[in-house]
Order: structure tokens, then C-alpha cells, then sequence
């Protein structure tokens, strides 16, 4: 076991940061990404915040089940994709549809878990992304194992598992950022803060200063940033994932974000926040601070801006049309896929419904 | 254990839930009620809404999210002398505490000869027919049944919700306390004194040509097949178990050995579901009085399904009544093999 | 799957278990086999012994101390193309794991339309009867059994626990494989082949006068049962379920066709235990050819007994043949209410 | 919630000694215990040593089912347990046999479960300790609802609790931190880092430096000390406790020591350790090194010594007669207490077997 220094391993006091409320530069110039990358960046926020919004809507027509919204958060969710390889492993919760729209997967097939007509919606090797995750921090384990794996296999594959600030109370999350770090599997732990879990606040959550102290003592970095920052969320990742993927081990990465809508739209977060801690983090809005940047940059222009909000609509239009389309289910589907083959007993029960069906 | 006033009228299976928590803290200071989003929020299903307004952030408070940890603190709560009933969110959402209730609340009386006691009620809002998603429609009352240690009850009724709960608080075992989710908002009479005591299951409909046996949301289906099959002129007695376990097997068996036919009914998967022992129990009691093979309705031996797809799941009129006409009112003859009620 | 020579000949069930691992590990690169003191040691029943050593640490090797870790990595693994076989140190230390067992690695592969499979394996050395402290005896099959998507088998001989263990790693399902610790010292004669596929019960005996059925380390003490009972004049059929989960009805009713009589057996509490299921499902499709209630022989309804007084609980040749007395072999009477073989 | 200084809830980089292996004083003045402390630490130690050897010495006898050796450990279990008033609750595990016997409780009593007569052999509220733990972690999370319920009560009682290494790689341990911390649990969490779990080293488990880093990421302070020195642990473990008293909260301590013998008679430590590594650690021990110090400062004499001795052989053959009579066992209790209120289904169970019995 290499010795470790530890200071290292402690995050800044303050989150790191790159472009700032104001739209400001701040930060070491040496870590900021690339215009192209920050162009990237701003017009999938506003495809991602485009489609949330459509999502959203969808719910009061009743198309979907229930929709976790992540407005607020399209930084990290954003940014944490565009820093990953293809060959990379994404390793989403419910929370995350932005992301996963962002990793190239079919917004309809993002929202099947959610309009209820299957669990998953997408072939997880496809687009080398697993299943949404509902049982909270438990597909942490899940990344661990397949990094692992894929290390194993002589792949430089990483795999970069989100999770919420709540999530980080639960028994998994310690017991995959232990076994991450002693087997230093190839992992990113991207934790998004929103500040809450459902109704709870961070403070009922944790007494720790900063989620990131977690990372010095299962020997791992742990890394604080300004998850309103798409520009140091980029770079932070991307960090994390090289070192990973070079041997270096697993890296746990907290983004303070907030999570601007209700937890979900069954959920009434007037019960248990205030509008201006709302308004207070509105003006710390993760597009508009890159937008402005960009602007004064000279990198995006009217135009351009225009063109990617088009985009957006376009997308979103699709994305209504589709979903306005009643669901296709086959009953069927109930007992394909419990086991490899159909036993006996779920043949016999396969075709009882199906008689019960056609009588 | 008396209600107050205000306890009787119409209540939602929710809102007299709430109630039965109000009262018990009000009548034990050893009462404490926790878990995730209990406080502030009032729970997700609001079933302790104003509970920490009323009573403090001391006796009815948010835990950090970790099931294992709500119920492991319970433990050494209740070894402190307190009652705690804490929520477990969704059934599925109980299992990371799977240890903590099998391993030490089941068993920590009879490892202790009796020294400690743990009057712990787990809040578990169990079943489907909600349209929830994967993880939040589980029936998990065959793993708890199995424990022994554990009382698992589960009530049909507002009014049991409401007398079951305090009962279950009162009790010095600990408790898993299934909620039928799908019935939170139903609208019932709340009586003023608990039909039964806590080890009773009850007749909620009498009949004598078969007895239809369930608990939790299968209670109201089973009414509804009840007055189904009375329309095609058989009779049909409703036994509500109310408590699984311990079972009541006097109430049960002797309704069997009277009608000579049964039929069991959970939404769980049917394969060692709990109907399973109490198929076997009936049987080993009333075998020489049974007509036919006692039927099962259940869920399929399947993962919960997506919401779209639950209606095909669950048990309905329909297939009790099919159940009880597979019962060879007419003449004798044998099942096709391994032909249950759900074909499992 | 082919035995290699050395296969042939006695071994003990360790000493076959330990075979079959190292057998699979060397046919098929994508397995891997960790857990708890599993690499260095060898494991605490020395299941493991020198496989480290054999194919290196990157296949064979200890993990953290955290069970739900431990399965919870295993299903990544397997999503990348491994096939893990891990193992729970004893039945109870498996349920930290309840969580990703029942809530993933059972759903997965239906939950994703099957474009995930899990292969996974994992070990459980299973039951009491060597004198072990609380929380080592326990016969955890019920929680798993009711869970779909989980294949649950349990060998009950050295030869069996070589060809099911090869066959489950073989096997796209996941499989909890359960190990009747007190067999793993028995030393018995390893077949050349499987003596049945992965789905299959056996017949270990024949008879024609009631059929005992029973898992794991009970085929010792039914086979014992079944000579006693031959002495008796009673021809007992012996049946070894081997995979619990998915059930083999075709073999097992048909034999209770047959015999008109049956008993289970097991060393898990009676109430909701597995036998429940077997009584249930038998009764559904044998009952016309029955001629008594299915008995059952359990442990009892309490947490498992301390060193001293298991010997109590566990299932003995002679509650067997008490329970066969109990089948009303002379004239038909009923059973007093509530009291089955074990009297649960 | 009060603003945490990071950097003082750090251990120090090197365990914090007061006895170094050579009996030489080495540390602060104001923080050794008193004389008499120190006294009568050797005399527990000595005590629990030979109660020890007692044990293992009945089990080849065949007089325990297993017996868990903590020779090695006696500073540890036995400073811990000084250190604690008599309203405070002790949570121990299998192995803290000596910390038991240290508090109080009869060692026949102590030595029930492990000879199987019954699970539990004493009275928890008679001796304010737990019944002895085997699934791992799990009891870290009933010391923190004991203590929380106490203080809700307004006690000042505080509990410790007793864990190993391994032991805090499982998810019930990072619950038990956290939620502690949260509420601010009057809990000391007692790390005995013996090196091992079982066969699998410190490394195998954690890729920290050390597990006193652990206690930062729950905004608890992490308290790393030598766990051979019975005056360090004995400071430590007070000082944790009177924070805990005071209303300030849990600690994490890490106590750095050895277990001399093998996990159980059942296990063969040559099969992952070597003799010289043993050999080490014998010259670390803990009453060894207490005696030298305490004879140089001429606190110890011959007299005492042997005064000592005569009393640990006195008890140690009073327990092997003890324990050489055959345990009292009645079937009865095994449906006793399985519920407040035997249930109709355990009264015909336990007839059941009272008819087969008397047959
Ligand atoms: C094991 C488990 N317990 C409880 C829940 C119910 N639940 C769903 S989301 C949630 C809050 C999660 O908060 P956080 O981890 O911060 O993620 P966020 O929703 O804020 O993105 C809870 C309690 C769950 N899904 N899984
Ligand atoms: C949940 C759980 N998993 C596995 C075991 C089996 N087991 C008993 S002791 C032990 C090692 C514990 O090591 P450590 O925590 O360092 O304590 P030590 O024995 O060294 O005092 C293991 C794996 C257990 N008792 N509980
Ligand atoms: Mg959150
Ligand atoms: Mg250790």
C-alpha cells in the first residue's frame, strides 16, 4: 500500500470555482476548458433545462407517473457527461434524466421508467449507461463492481456513479467508496448537494463541513466544487477521471447545485423551504453565468444563441409528439426476462393471463 | 386504551393513522416518532402531518436517510425504556434494515431471557395499485411472517388502521405495521372501540358456502367478490386476518371447517407468499372438512410490474370469483397439475 | 461440463465444493470468487483452500468486511461480463446484502427487458446442527425463495454440491446456493455426471407408502427416517428437492400421487417457512389422491436455539416417524386444530 | 449548527502515547491519570489476562463452544472500561470478554454464550452492557439510540461502544457516525484495530492512513492513539467521554493494537501471519510495559505484584471450577421470551416438546 499524503486528500474549504455568479472568470486559467467545450456545455444545459421543463409539463398532462425535475442542477449533469469517454460507464438515479439526455440516449426511452410503461427504457450497453437507480446509493456498488471488472479485463474503462446528498447517509455509499479505494477501481463519485434529500435539509443530514472530508478517510481525494459551474464541474471530472482511469483510484467529487423545482411534482417543497432561498439560488443559475461568460468572450453570439434555443424547441416539440403517443405495453413483458428462460410455473402463469386476456 | 371525542366520524385510512399517532404521544411520553421526512414535511403519504408541530422536534423528527440506522437506534431507543414507531418510506425501502430486524429486533427478548424488550413498530406503507414505480409497490410480509420475534399486522379498514395502531404502540413486541397505501385515502367510520383485540382476525362478512380470506387492500376486493358471488347465489364468508402474525387460527379454521371451501388472497407473488402457510395450516386443520383444495389469488411470481402493466398483477373480482368456481361446488375432480388460482 | 478424472472418488463436501470452484475456475476465465477470508485462508470452512494460490489474486481474492458491498460489486462484475461467485460467511451475515439481493440482483434482468443477465453465485453455508453461536445456525431459504428472479438450490451430498455448484456458475440466473455446513466433513463418493439437471428433484429412495420430502443436510435424517420406517413395514419414498426455486412439480406430485401421503421437512421455522409452499402447492394438485394432511416436521417458531439445546430444535428421525404415525395409516381422523408435526 | 474547525477534528499523524513500549513516560504531564488509575489498570489487566488464558485453556477442554482470545487487548478493553462512570453503557462485541469481566459482570456469566447454554448470560440493565454482538457494526447503532434516548430523558449517561477494524468497513458503522454526529449522541466509539479481521489485514479493508480520518468526513473529532498504553487509552476514552457528557457530541478513537492468539480456537493465524510479526507485538505489551513504568516510579512493588497474582489465580480457579460443572439448561426457555406473551402457537410447540421429552 503506496503511503498517502494526506493533506492531499482534503478538499479547499472554499468550492473550487471557475466562472462565477457573475459570469466572471475565477479561477486557474490552466483548468478551464476548452470555448468549444464551454460552447458544448451552455447549448446542452439548454437542451437539458428545455427538456426538463417539457418533462415537467408532460406530468400535469398526466402522460408521466411522476417526474423528478433537475432544473437547477444542468451543470453538473451536463458537464459530468461531456467529460466522459464513451467507453465510459454512467451510472445514473431517477434524478438524472438531463444527464442521460445528455449522453445520447432517446428522451422517450430516458422517460419510460417515469410514464410507467416499463422499468427501463433504453439497452444500458448502448449507451454504456445503467438502469435509473431508485434504491438510493445503491448503484454506487453497482460502479464499483464494473470499473473493477472492466480493470480487470485490461480496459481503461471509468465509471462515474451520481447520487444525492441524502444518498451519502446510507450504508452503501460508505461501503462502495471503501472498497473502491482499497481495490482503487477506476470510479468518479459525483455527488450533487442540492441541499436536500425530499423535505430534509442538508444540516439534518450530516454534521460534517463539507460532504468532501468523507473522501481523506477511506484514503480517497475528496474534491468541492461549485456545481453551478458547468466550466469547473467539466474540469474537476475530468480530472478525477483521468487519474482514474490511469491507475490513480476513485476520486469523490461534491457539487453544491440546488434542485430549483420540488422534489418531484407529487411533492409540495413550500412545506419545507422559503421563496428566497429559491430566488437565491435562481440568481446563481448555471446557464445564465455561462451564457454571460461566453457573451463577454465574444464566444456565443445572438445568433448562436438563438440557434441553440431552436434546437431546443425542436427537440422539445419532438419529444411531446412522441410522448403524446400512447405507450405500447405487452403484458407479456411481465414474465419475459424473470429468469433467463421461462420456468414452468411462469409459463403456466403467462398463459393464464393471456387467456384471461382474450376471454 | 380509550378514544377521544373527535376519534369517531369519518376519517381516510391517513388521516386516522395520524390520529392514533397523536393520541399514543399524547397519552405515552415514551412515545417517539421518526424516520425519513416524518417531521417537517409530515411524512410522504402525510400520515404524521403537524405531529412535530404538536408535539416537538424531540419526540417527532426527520433521521438522516439510512433505514438500517432508523431501526438499529430504535433498538437501543426502546433498550432505553422509549417506544419508538418509525417509518420505513416503501416497503423495498425497508430492506436495507433487513438485518437490523431479523438479527436484533426479532430477537434480541428471547437472547436477552427476556431483559430487554423492544416495543418498536415499524411503519411500513406496503402493497401497490397506486401507480408507483419500481421499489414502491412491494408486499413484503412473507419475509417479516417468517421471523419469529416479529408481530406483522395489517389492517383493511380505516377504523382497524386507527385502533391497530395504538395497539400495535401499546404493544411490547415489536411490530411491523403493513398500510395499505391504495387505502390512505379512503374515507371510513372510525368506531369508537376497536372491533377485536390485536390477536384476532375478524369476519367482515358472514356467509356459508366459502370464506374468502385476505388483509390489507384485499379486504375491500374481497367484499366486492363477496357481493359478486352472492349474486350468482354462494355464499361467501370475508375473513379479514388483521394480524398475520401471530395467526389467528380459531377465527380462521373455524370458518373453513364450516364452509369446507377457502379461498387466499394477496397481491404478494404467490411462491411461499403467506398464503402458502395458510393454505397448509388450514389444510393440516380442516382437511377432512375441506370439499376442495384450498385456492390461492395472488400476485404472479414476477417483479413488481411498471404501473401500466400492475392492474394485470393484482387480484381482482374476476379472478376470486374464478378461484371460488374452481372450487367443485358441481363434481370432483382434480386439478390440472400445478393450476393454482394464479397458475403458480 | 465435464468432470475431470480426480472428480471421481470420495471427497468430503468441502473438499467437492472446493473441486468444482477450481474446476470452473480453470474452464471459464470470467469467473471470479471473493468474500470474506475466502483468498488468503481459504475460507472459515476451508471451501476456498488454496484456490488463491492456484489462479492469483486477481480471481480469487478477500474483500472488505461488508456484505452488501460484496453483492453489490458482484452485480457490477457481472454486468461487465464476469461471473462471480461470492460468498456470505454465514446464513445471517447475508442479510446486510437483503437490499441488493432482492431489490437488484433478483429484478435486474427483468427490469432491464433481460439486456442485463446476472450470473452471479453467491454461498451461503446453511443451517445449524454444529453447534454453532448465535446468528451461524440460521436456514434463511424462505426470504429467498418468495423473491422471483432468484434460483435458490441447496445440495444435500458431496456429489450433488460439485455438479449443482458447476452447474449454478454455468447457470444465467442468479443463484443463492445454500450449503448444509454440517454435511461439508462427509465424505461420500463423487459421480461422474450430475445425477440430475440444474431444475430437477430426485428420488433418493422409492417407496410407495408416503413420500418424505426434504433439502440439504435433511436427505441424511430422511433417508435415516426411511430405513427406520421400512423396519416399521412402511415403504417410505424419498425425495430430494435439490432446487428449491424454481420447484419441481412433475417429480415431487408425482410421487405424492402416488404415496396419497406426504411429509416435509426442514430445519427452518415452521411458520412461513418453505414447507408451507410445498404443502401448499402439493395439496392444490394432489388433493384427490391424498389420504391425510401433509405433515410437516420444522424447527420451531423461536430464533435458532444456543449449542446447548439445538438438538431440541432440528428435525430427528423420530419426529419424522412420529409425523409418518400421524398420516392415519389405520383409520381417518381429524387433527386437533393447530397441530401439524411441529406443532406450529 | 455550530461551524466545525476542520483541522481539529483530524487525528495526529502518529497514536498518541503517554507509556511507550519501553514503560518510559512519553507525552503531556496533564493528561497521565493518577497513580491509583494506573494501579489499578495493571491490576484489571492482569486480571483480565489470566481470566483470558483461563477461557482458552477451558475451551481445549471442550468446556466453551468458542472462545474469541482478546489477550493482546487488555489496555485497550480494560482502560475503556475504567474510564467509564457506572451509568455509562458499555457495548461490547464477542471479543471484549475482558472488558466485561472488567465491569463487573460475573466471568461464568460473561463465558454463557460462548459455552452455548444460552445467548446471554447476564443481565444488560444490572451492568449496563449490551449483550455481547456478533453481526458486526450492528451495535454501533444501538449505543447510538441508547444514548440519544438518555439524553431525551435529560441523563448525562454516555455509551461506548466496542468495534474492530473490520468492522467499520460495514454500512451500519457509517450510519451509526453519522447519525450520532447529527444528533450529537453522547457515543465514544472504541476502534480496536488489532490488525485483523479474521485472516484479512488493515490494508485488505481500508486505504486510509488511518480509520481516525474517518471522523472528519462526520464532523466528528478522530482521535488516533497507541492501544498497547492502558494511561493513553484511559486519557482518551475519558476525555471522549466528558466531551460526550457535556453535550459535545460522539468521537471516533482509534486504538492501534494486536490480538495475540488466533481470531478463535477454531482459526490457524499461521495461515496469514508470521510469527515474527507476533513476536513484535509480544514486545509491545500492554502490561508489561505498564509494570516497567510503574515499578520504576516505585508505585509497584514485589508484595503488590505478587498480591495481584495470587488474586487472578484465585479467580481463575474459581471460574475453571465453575465453569467445570456442566451447565443447567431447560428447553422451556427457548419459547419463553420469543414474545412478551407466549404466543397459542409457541404454548403447543412448547408442549410439543415437554410430551417428547418426558416419552
Ligand atoms: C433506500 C431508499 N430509501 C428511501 C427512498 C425514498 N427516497 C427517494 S428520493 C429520497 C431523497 C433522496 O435525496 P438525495 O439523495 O439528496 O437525492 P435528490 O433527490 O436530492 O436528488 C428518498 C428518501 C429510496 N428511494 N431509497
Ligand atoms: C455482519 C457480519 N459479517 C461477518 C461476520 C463473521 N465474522 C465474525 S468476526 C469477523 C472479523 C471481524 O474483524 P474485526 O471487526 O476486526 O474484529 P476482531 O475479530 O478483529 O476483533 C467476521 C468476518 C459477522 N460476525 N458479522
Ligand atoms: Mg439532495
Ligand atoms: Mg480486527
Amino acid at each position: 500500500m503506496t503511503v498517502i499524503n494526506d493533506a492531499a486528500l482534503l478538499p479547499s474549504p472554499q468550492p473550487r470555482c471557475l466562472i462565477d455568479a457573475e459570469g466572471q472568470f475565477s479561477g486557474q486559467a490552466e483548468t478551464m476548458p476548452s470555448d468549444e467545450v464551454l460552447l458544448e456545455l451552455h447549448r446542452r444545459m439548454v437542451l437539458g433545462r428545455r427538456f426538463d421543463s417539457q418533462a415537467t409539463a408532460l406530468t400535469k398532462q398526466g402522460r408521466l407517473a411522476v417526474y423528478p425535475s433537475s432544473r437547477g442542477q444542468e451543470a453538473c449533469q451536463v458537464a459530468a457527461v461531456v467529460a466522459m469517454a464513451e467507453r465510459d460507464w454512467l451510472f445514473p438515479t431517477y434524478r438524472d434524466s438531463m444527464a442521460m439526455v445528455s449522453r445520447g440516449i432517446n428522451p422517450v426511452e430516458v422517460l419510460t421508467l417515469l410514464r410507467g410503461d416499463w422499468h427501463c427504457g433504453y439497452d444500458p450497453y448502448l449507451h454504456r449507461t445503467a438502469t435509473q437507480c431508485t434504491p438510493l446509493a445503491t448503484n454506487t456498488l453497482h460502479a464499483v463492481g464494473l470499473a473493477h471488472a472492466a480493470r480487470l479485463a485490461g480496459e481503461d474503462t471509468v465509471a462515474l456513479v451520481m447520487l444525492g446528498d441524502g444518498a451519502t447517509s446510507e450504508g452503501d455509499t460508505h461501503e462502495a467508496l471503501n472498497i473502491a479505494a482499497v481495490w482503487q477501481a477506476p470510479v468518479v463519485f459525483l455527488v450533487q448537494n442540492n441541499g436536500y434529500a425530499i423535505s430534509v435539509p442538508l444540516a439534518k443530514q450530516t454534521r460534517a463541513a463539507r460532504l468532501a472530508d468523507k473522501g481523506i478517510g477511506y484514503g480517497m481525494p475528496g474534491v468541492l466544487i461549485d456545481g453551478n459551474d458547468a466550466a469547473i464541474v467539466h474540469a474537476s471530472v475530468t480530472e478525477a477521471i483521468d487519474r482514474a482511469r490511469s491507475g490513480g483510484g476513485p476520486t469523490l467529487i461534491e457539487a453544491l447545485t440546488y434542485r430549483i423545482e420540488a422534489h418531484t411534482n407529487a411533492d409540495d417543497a413550500s412545506r419545507y423551504r422559503t421563496d428566497a432561498e429559491v430566488a437565491e439560488w435562481l440568481a446563481r443559475d448555471p446557464i445564465e453565468r455561462l451564457q454571460k461568460y461566453l457573451q463577454t468572450q465574444r464566444f456565443l453570439d445572438e445568433v448562436g444563441l438563438v440557434a441553440v434555443r431552436d434546437e431546443a424547441e425542436a427537440k422539445a416539440e419532438r419529444l411531446r409528439s412522441a410522448m403524446n403517443a400512447d405507450a405500447v405495453t405487452d403484458p407479456a413483458d411481465l414474465f419475459a426476462h424473470v429468469y433467463a428462460e421461462p420456468t414452468r410455473a411462469l409459463r403456466r402463469q403467462a398463459a393464464f393471463l393471456a387467456d384471461e386476456l382474450d376471454a | 386504551m380509550t378514544a377521544i371525542a373527535e376519534q369517531t366520524g369519518t376519517l381516510s385510512m391517513a388521516a386516522a393513522l395520524n390520529r392514533a399517532l397523536a393520541d399514543e404521544l399524547r397519552a405515552d411520553q415514551r412515545v417517539v416518532v421518526y424516520g425519513e421526512d416524518v417531521g417537517t414535511l409530515g411524512g410522504v403519504f402525510r400520515v404524521t402531518e403537524g405531529l412535530a408541530t404538536e408535539f416537538g422536534d424531540r419526540r417527532v423528527f426527520d433521521s438522516p436517510l439510512a433505514e438500517a440506522g432508523i431501526v438499529g437506534t430504535a433498538i437501543g431507543m426502546a433498550m432505553h425504556g422509549l417506544r419508538p414507531v418509525v417509518e420505513m418510506q416503501f416497503d423495498a425501502f425497508a430492506y436495507p434494515a433487513f438485518e437490523q430486524i431479523t438479527s436484533h429486533l426479532a430477537k434480541l427478548h428471547n437472547r436477552s431471557r427476556g431483559m430487554i424488550t423492544l416495543p418498536v413498530v415499524i411503519r411500513v406503507p406496503f402493497g401497490g395499485g397506486i401507480g408507483g414505480v419500481e421499489h414502491h409497490c412491494d408486499s413484503s410480509e412473507a419475509y417479516w411472517v417468517h421471523t419469529p420475534g416479529l408481530r406483522v399486522v395489517a389492517p383493511g379498514t380505516a377504523s382497524d388502521a386507527y385502533w391497530m395502531l395504538r395497539q400495535a404502540i401499546a404493544c411490547d413486541d415489536p411490530v411491523i405495521f403493513l398500510e395499505p397505501k391504495r387505502r390512505y385515502w379512503a374515507k371510513e367510520e372510525i368506531s369508537p372501540s376497536s372491533s377485536a383485540d390485536f390477536d384476532s382476525a375478524l369476519i367482515r362478512r358472514a356467509g356459508t358456502d366459502v370464506t374468502l380470506i385476505g388483509y390489507g387492500a384485499m379486504i375491500g376486493t374481497l367484499l366486492e367478490a363477496a357481493e359478486a358471488a352472492a349474486a350468482e347465489g354462494i355464499s361467501a364468508e370475508v375473513i379479514d386476518l388483521r394480524t398475520l402474525s401471530p395467526f389467528d387460527d380459531e377465527t380462521v379454521a373455524g370458518s373453513v371447517r364450516r364452509t369446507g371451501r377457502a379461498v387466499v388472497v394477496h397481491e404478494a407473488s404467490g411462491f411461499a407468499g403467506f398464503g402458502a402457510e395458510v393454505v397448509a395450516r388450514l389444510t393440516e386443520q380442516c382437511f377432512h372438512q375441506l370439499q376442495a383444495p384450498i385456492g390461492r389469488v395472488t400476485g404472479f411470481d414476477i417483479p413488481y410490474p411498471p404501473p401500466m402493466l400492475e392492474a394485470h398483477h393484482l387480484p381482482s373480482v374476476d379472478r376470486i370469483l374464478d378461484a371460488i368456481d374452481r372450487l367443485q361446488f358441481d363434481d370432483v375432480v382434480a386439478l390440472p397439475a400445478g393450476l393454482s388460482a394464479s397458475g403458480s
